[in-house]
């Protein structure tokens, strides 16, 4: 079996499964594939690790890394999308009186710096706001200013924070999702580098195959996932780990996920962000999308590992 | 009467009389003053969280450690030879010497990719990381240290016609000694918080992945579980150094 | 005879210092320790060397160990060879005036030290000083500290290290100025003793006009600062000499000579008291 | 015009010394042809750094505002808790072991519980700022303020002077080097700490502005970040340099 | 005569050590220091205390200026009162062995530190010190740093320092030692007549028998260590007292005796090398 590496986006959990569990079950060895699984972190860039050849492949940021590092001339692919919807969410308190996104207006709104805030500026948008009608600030990765009322919007991950918020007893909230007010990012891209593409596109189709089908098997065995999620991992929690897990298959199987099958790649969607970026300044100038975006390895994906 | 404050000392002084002590503490001063969770969780909770995952926790301990000592090693004799070289050759100090502070202000983990790439996923990231950490305060501390050699000692054994090599042997580094050991009790939690952060590039075991993961899940007893951890990886690794020092650089230069 | 060995113009000196200068400091705060130093020392011979305190003796010491450079005016002539700076490192016995101990050190191994930087091994140094311990007084400190030790003690220690780095010139800056008169007159004999049998040349510090007279072939009296030399005595007291000697006639009359010359050159650092 | 000279002949061999340094990484970069990605040129840094002076200043002023404010504190904290461990010995000895636990955790663990204290401004950078520090300068103090010898505390001891007297005559002057000493080594891990906790949890400076341009794959401005904020605490170098020069002038 | 003083029976003493005793280290190693010495001393008295090097002279005077707890047998009494550990300090002026200059201080200002700690404003202090320095032959050296100095330099500035400190009991421990013999000769007499103004009560150790005779109202002589009281001896000579009173044959008498005492206990600290 060829040794690769995948490199994912965070530390091992649930967002994670179908990677975790397509090794487990031999889905990549029996693909000629001999894959290490690579954890990632803060500051741990996915699309730099997997241009510069230290990884094979990556479960990378989102539409806009893609995007980004196609822009700065990483020599980057995008083969597959993990999440067919927005996973990210704005929250506020019941009691804020804020009941749509039109009430942002005047408020203290925070989201990630890292990417994430141009979906807002997007959403802000097509709700007919300008940013400068609300205050934008950095989100940490802790949702305790939030708790603590220090802003009265949060941005939240369907998948995490959310959840976070629910164990911590936090519900008396209401939860907008961009998706709502038409704007889709596709995130947990699924990436390798142009060399790969060119000198072994073989592998890239084999990667490709075993993850998808390792999706399935992870949605279909919920349980036996999770374990194999908590055996990758240290000092995971099952419960937060089910959850994930469940909301990632609310994502994943949205959208084109139902009819095209787990990993499509919604190349509307991802024009879409792209002029939104160039519009908000984030890009100086649009990339070639049917460069950055190979959509042939997903085409060819048996149909049975993709769709649920 | 006399006994008493001595007796007293000595119960203080004892690690793990220490270690009840603030135990204790915590476990009063949580309910007593109504300390919210956020702030400080009752340490049952932190206990009890710690329990929980104590094979993780050992499994994150003894990696922790092995990554922290062996950086700690390397920057050790890297901070010593440097501290020598800028020491023997003022031209480098001056020179070179203010670069490595500023270099010390580089937020290693603003690099990780570029670690990553440098060095791979291997064990040799976090090492490298303990060692660039530790590498400063031994400098700093051996470069004092041999400074304040005594002048008329130095000349007393250059008129035994001692070499460079005996004048650094026998009189410099046993006056910088004390120094060089305050450098190394600096530098060995320095090299403990190298590994940790290095431990944040894409690794699956250690305290730094767990905590990490505690953060971002926002599980406030597991991140004192931790702290806790680190703390005693910490104090077990400087009361070494400590017993070394008490052991063999007991003197104080005059 | 004085002529002769004082110039040292016909005999081979063994150490020979030719208008010695020493400067401290620049402009407005220099001070001048030594000034214009003529001096000549023969194979073997016994100098004792007097002068008021802060007159530049200690910094004529470390010019002659080659520990600080003299000032270019002159320079200082060993066996013929006028001496570069440090030249003469390692070849000759120097005892400073803070002993300088070790504190990392016990009492033994400080007084290996010099040993060691020979290059003889730990265990035949050791040997060597152990024997030693008893003719010093200093019997079952081998393995104190110096901080354990009293001032005298410590004294003791740094002039052992000093004989055990066995060298023709010695150069002793006030060795005995913290033993009390019995331990010192003990000592004295000692070094008498040593000097006899091994002909070494020695150069000794004192502010003890007897001990002067009582050690010396020759005193050499330095004005005071800034230092140079006053005059020479030679000191033709028979040798061996014995305790007795210090009550002569010929003692006597020496030292009252050599103490009408200090007293003036003293005065002179306590002048400005005198105005006052 | 002396101070001016001896300044020159200090920063001097620093800019040669750093000017080469920078020439082998261009020259080095463009013979290997190094991707910007993997190792961006010194050149090419400058040249960001100068076009996005304005966002770059404004975040190194409130860093260095953190950063320093936290020094202080955090030395203040630090030279207080050495002074009262001398002048109550129990306390030091109740109290060192409960030190070294905290200084033994990484202070990187400690930024989302200050986060979470003091808040996301500028507050909880000035706590772990000062945390970073504070126990360097109080290792370092204490040892230091252990240095004279018995002899020389005795002899204070018979003018009859106080404990307060010893330590403000005796002790504090003896321990300037080993404090100084500490503060250059908390120079430098204060910095890092407000830093990474700005990378963590804030609303401006150079730690966001890292932090940002990492995910925007923008390694240039993630370099010209760094960059400044070196040359910021390089500054803050000299002027302990110069601190350091007063206080410890006799040596 | 001798009775009454020596024993201070009747007197009230001024300061009175009863069973005195000090012991190093535990077990095996132990050094007893100082043994069983009992001492009186008078208002206005100037003692001197000789003994053998490393005899526990130090030691004592640690004891009396209550830096050093003394052994539970015994107690040190100052005007009538048994004193607690450390009860006298600030009450003795006191001058240890070795001159413990600060390094970060200049001369005038490691002058003037006691006064400081006594409260004094740094400038009064300053004027009161400076007046001094002509009377200590360090003119001009005011703004020098110890590590400028002399061996005798740094003493005397030590030893002015201790008599800015004005205190009725005088600790001087081996205050010359360093001193050459006339600059010493002078600030003995300068001693003799502060003593003489003042009336402060002196002990003195040195190591120079004739220092001892010289200025003593008393010798007091030390044995060997473990350290005790051999003997004392009153000295009656006149005051007034001359230079040339070294010279007369009531002082060679005294002398004659405690050269004597001394030398028999100096051989004990070298026994074992007799032996060998
Ligand atoms: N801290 C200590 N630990 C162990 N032994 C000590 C200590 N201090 C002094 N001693 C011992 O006590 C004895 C007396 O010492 P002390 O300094 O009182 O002598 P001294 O009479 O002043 O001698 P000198 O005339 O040489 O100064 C010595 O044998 C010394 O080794
Ligand atoms: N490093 C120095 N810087 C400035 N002046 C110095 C230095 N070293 C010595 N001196 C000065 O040189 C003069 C001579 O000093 P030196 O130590 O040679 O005297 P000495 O004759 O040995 O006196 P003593 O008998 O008191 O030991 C003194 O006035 C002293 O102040
Ligand atoms: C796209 C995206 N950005 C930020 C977060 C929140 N978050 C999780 S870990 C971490 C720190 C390291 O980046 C942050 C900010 C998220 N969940 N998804
Ligand atoms: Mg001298
Ligand atoms: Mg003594």
């Amino acid at each position: 079996a060829e040794p690769v590496s995948v490199r994912l986006k965070w530390l091992p959990q649930a967002q994670f499964a179908g990677i975790y569990v397509a090794k487990a079950k031999g889905f990549y060895e029996a693909g000629g594939l001999d894959v290490t699984v690579n954890p990632g972190g803060p500051n741990i860039n996915v699309e730099t690790l997997v241009a510069s050849g230290a990884d094979t492949f990556g479960i990378a940021s989102g539409t806009e890394g893609v995007l980004y590092a196609r822009e700065k001339g990483l020599p980057l692919v995008c083969i597959g999308m993990s999440q067919q919807m927005t996973p990210f969410a704005y929250v506020a308190y019941t009691e804020s009186g804020i009941n749509s996104v039109k009430d942002f207006k005047g408020k203290k709104v925070a989201t990630w710096f890292t990417g994430p805030q141009y979906t807002l500026f997007s959403v802000l948008a097509h709700e007919g706001l300008a940013q400068s009608d609300l205050q934008v600030v950095s989100q940490p990765f802790s949702m305790q200013p939030f708790i603590d009322k220090q802003y009265d919007v949060a941005t939240v991950t369907l998948y995490n924070e959310l959840n976070t918020l629910k164990e911590q007893g936090i519900t008396d909230i209401k939860l907008f999702l961009p998706d709502d007010s038409g704007v889709t990012t596709q995130q947990d891209s699924i990436v390798t580098s142009e060399k790969m593409i060119k000198e072994k596109p073989e592998q890239v189709q084999a990667f490709l195959d075993a993850t998808l089908k390792g999706w399935k098997y992870a949605f279909e065995h919920k349980a036996e996932a999770v374990d194999i999620v908590l055996a990758a991992g240290s000092g995971l929690e099952r419960k937060h780990q089910e959850l994930m897990l469940d909301e990632i298959e609310k994502l994943m199987v949205a959208k084109l996920g139902t009819t095209e099958g787990l990993g499509a790649i919604d190349m509307k969607s991802i024009a879409a962000v792209q002029d939104s970026l160039v519009e908000f300044k984030a890009m100086k100038a649009p990339v070639d999308l049917a460069a950055a975006f190979d959509t042939t390895f997903f085409a060819k994906v048996p149909a049975e590992d993709k769709k649920m | 009467m006399s006994g008493s404050p001595n007796a007293l000392r000595r119960v203080l002084a004892n690690p793990f009389a220490a270690i009840v002590i603030v135990a204790l503490a915590w476990w009063i001063a949580v309910p007593l003053f109504k300390i919210e969770p956020r702030f400080l969780p009752p340490i049952s909770v932190v206990f009890a969280d710690g329990m929980s995952v104590w094979r993780d926790l050992a499994a994150g301990l003894w990696r922790t450690l092995l990554e922290t000592v062996l950086g700690f090693l390397a920057g050790a004799i890297l901070g010593i030879a440097f501290g020598v070289g800028f020491a023997y050759l003022r031209f480098l100090e001056r020179a070179f010497f203010p670069i490595f502070v500023a270099l010390q202000t580089v937020p290693v983990i603003a690099f990780g990719a570029i670690v990553v790439i440098w060095f791979g996923n291997t064990i040799m990231a976090k090492v490298v990381i303990a060692l660039y950490l530790a590498f400063f305060p031994v400098a700093v501390n051996t470069l004092r240290g041999l400074e304040t050699t005594d002048p008329q000692r130095i000349a007393l054994m250059k008129s035994f016609g001692a070499s460079g090599l005996q004048l650094f042997l026998k009189l410099a580094l046993p006056t910088a000694l004390p120094s060089i050991m305050i450098g190394l009790k600096l530098g060995i939690s320095l090299s403990l918080a190298g590994a940790i952060v290095g431990e944040w590039f894409g690794d699956t075991v250690g305290l730094g992945v767990m905590l990490l993961q505690s953060l971002y899940f926002e599980q406030i007893p597991r991140v004192w579980v931790l702290i806790v951890a680190c703390g005693a990886l910490g104090t077990v690794l400087y009361g070494f150094l400590a017993l070394i020092e008490r052991r063999f650089v007991w003197w104080r230069p005059d | 005879m004085l002529d002769k060995r004082a110039e040292g113009a016909s005999g081979p000196a063994h150490l020979q210092l030719v208008n010695v200068w020493k400067r401290f400091g620049e402009g407005e705060r220099q001070t001048v320790a030594v000034r214009n130093v003529d001096l000549a020392i023969q194979p073997g011979e016994f100098v004792t060397l007097i002068g008021p305190s802060g007159c530049g003796k200690s910094t004529l010491f470390n010019m002659i160990a080659g520990l600080l450079p003299p000032d270019p005016d002159g320079s200082v002539v060993f066996k013929g060879q006028p001496q570069q700076d440090g030249a003469l490192l390692g070849k000759i016995a120097f005892m400073p005036q803070r002993d300088l101990l070790f504190p990392w050190r016990t009492v033994l191994d400080n007084a290996t030290l010099a040993l060691e930087v020979e290059g003889m091994s730990k265990k035949a140094a050791r040997q060597k000083a152990e024997a030693l311990f008893p003719e010093f007084g200093l019997k079952g400190f081998e393995k104190h500290y110096p901080q354990q030790l009293s001032g005298g003690m410590r004294q003791r220690v740094a002039l052992m290290r000093t004989f055990l780095f066995e060298r023709d010139l010695i150069l002793l800056d006030e060795p005995f100025g913290a033993l009390d008169a019995l331990t010192r007159s003990m000592m004295q004999r000692w070094l008498l003793d040593i000097w006899a049998k091994h002909k070494r040349t020695v150069l000794f510090i004192t502010h003890d006009i007897d001990e002067a007279i009582f050690l010396g072939d020759k005193v050499v009296v330095m004005t005071a600062r800034p230092g140079t030399i006053k005059c020479e005595e030679t000191i033709t007291l028979p040798r061996p000499r014995d305790a007795s000697v210090v009550t002569t006639q010929e003692f006597m009359a020496i030292k009252r000579k050599l103490l009408a010359i200090v007293e003036e050159e003293s005065m002179k650092t306590f002048a400005a008291a005198g105005a006052a | 015009m002396a101070s001016r000279l001896s300044f020159l002949r200090s920063a001097l061999p620093v800019a040669a010394a750093l000017i080469g340094l920078l020439l082998l990484w261009q020259l080095g970069a463009m013979l290997f042809d190094v991707p910007t990605y993997i190792l961006p040129r010194p050149g090419a840094i400058v040249a960001t750094a100068i076009e996005k002076a304005g966002l770059l200043g404004s975040g190194l002023w409130i860093t260095s505002v953190e950063a320093v404010l936290g020094f202080f504190v955090g030395t203040l904290i630090g030279l207080a808790a050495a002074v009262l461990m001398i002048l109550a010995p129990p306390l030091e000895v109740a109290l060192i072991p409960l030190v070294i636990v905290i200084n033994s955790v990484p202070s990187i663990a400690f930024v989302p519980l200050v986060l979470i204290w003091f808040g996301l401004g500028i507050g909880s950078k000035v706590a772990i700022g000062a945390l970073a520090v504070s126990f360097v300068v109080l290792l370092n103090a204490l040892a230091g303020l252990k240095r004279p010898e018995a002899d020389a505390i005795n002899l204070m001891r018979s003018f009859g002077a106080s404990r307060l007297g010893i330590l403000w005559r005796l002790q504090l002057p003896a321990a300037m080097p080993s404090i100084v000493t500490g503060l250059r080594v908390g120079l430098a891990r204060s910095t890092i700490a407000v830093i990474v906790a700005e990378m963590m949890g804030a609303y401006a400076g150079i730690g966001q502005i890292i932090y940002q341009s990492t995910a925007q794959v923008d390694y240039l401005t993630v370099w010209a970040a760094v960059f400044v904020a070196s040359l910021g605490s390089l500054v803050l170098y000299g002027v302990l340099v110069a601190i350091d020069r007063k206080l410890v002038w006799w040596r």
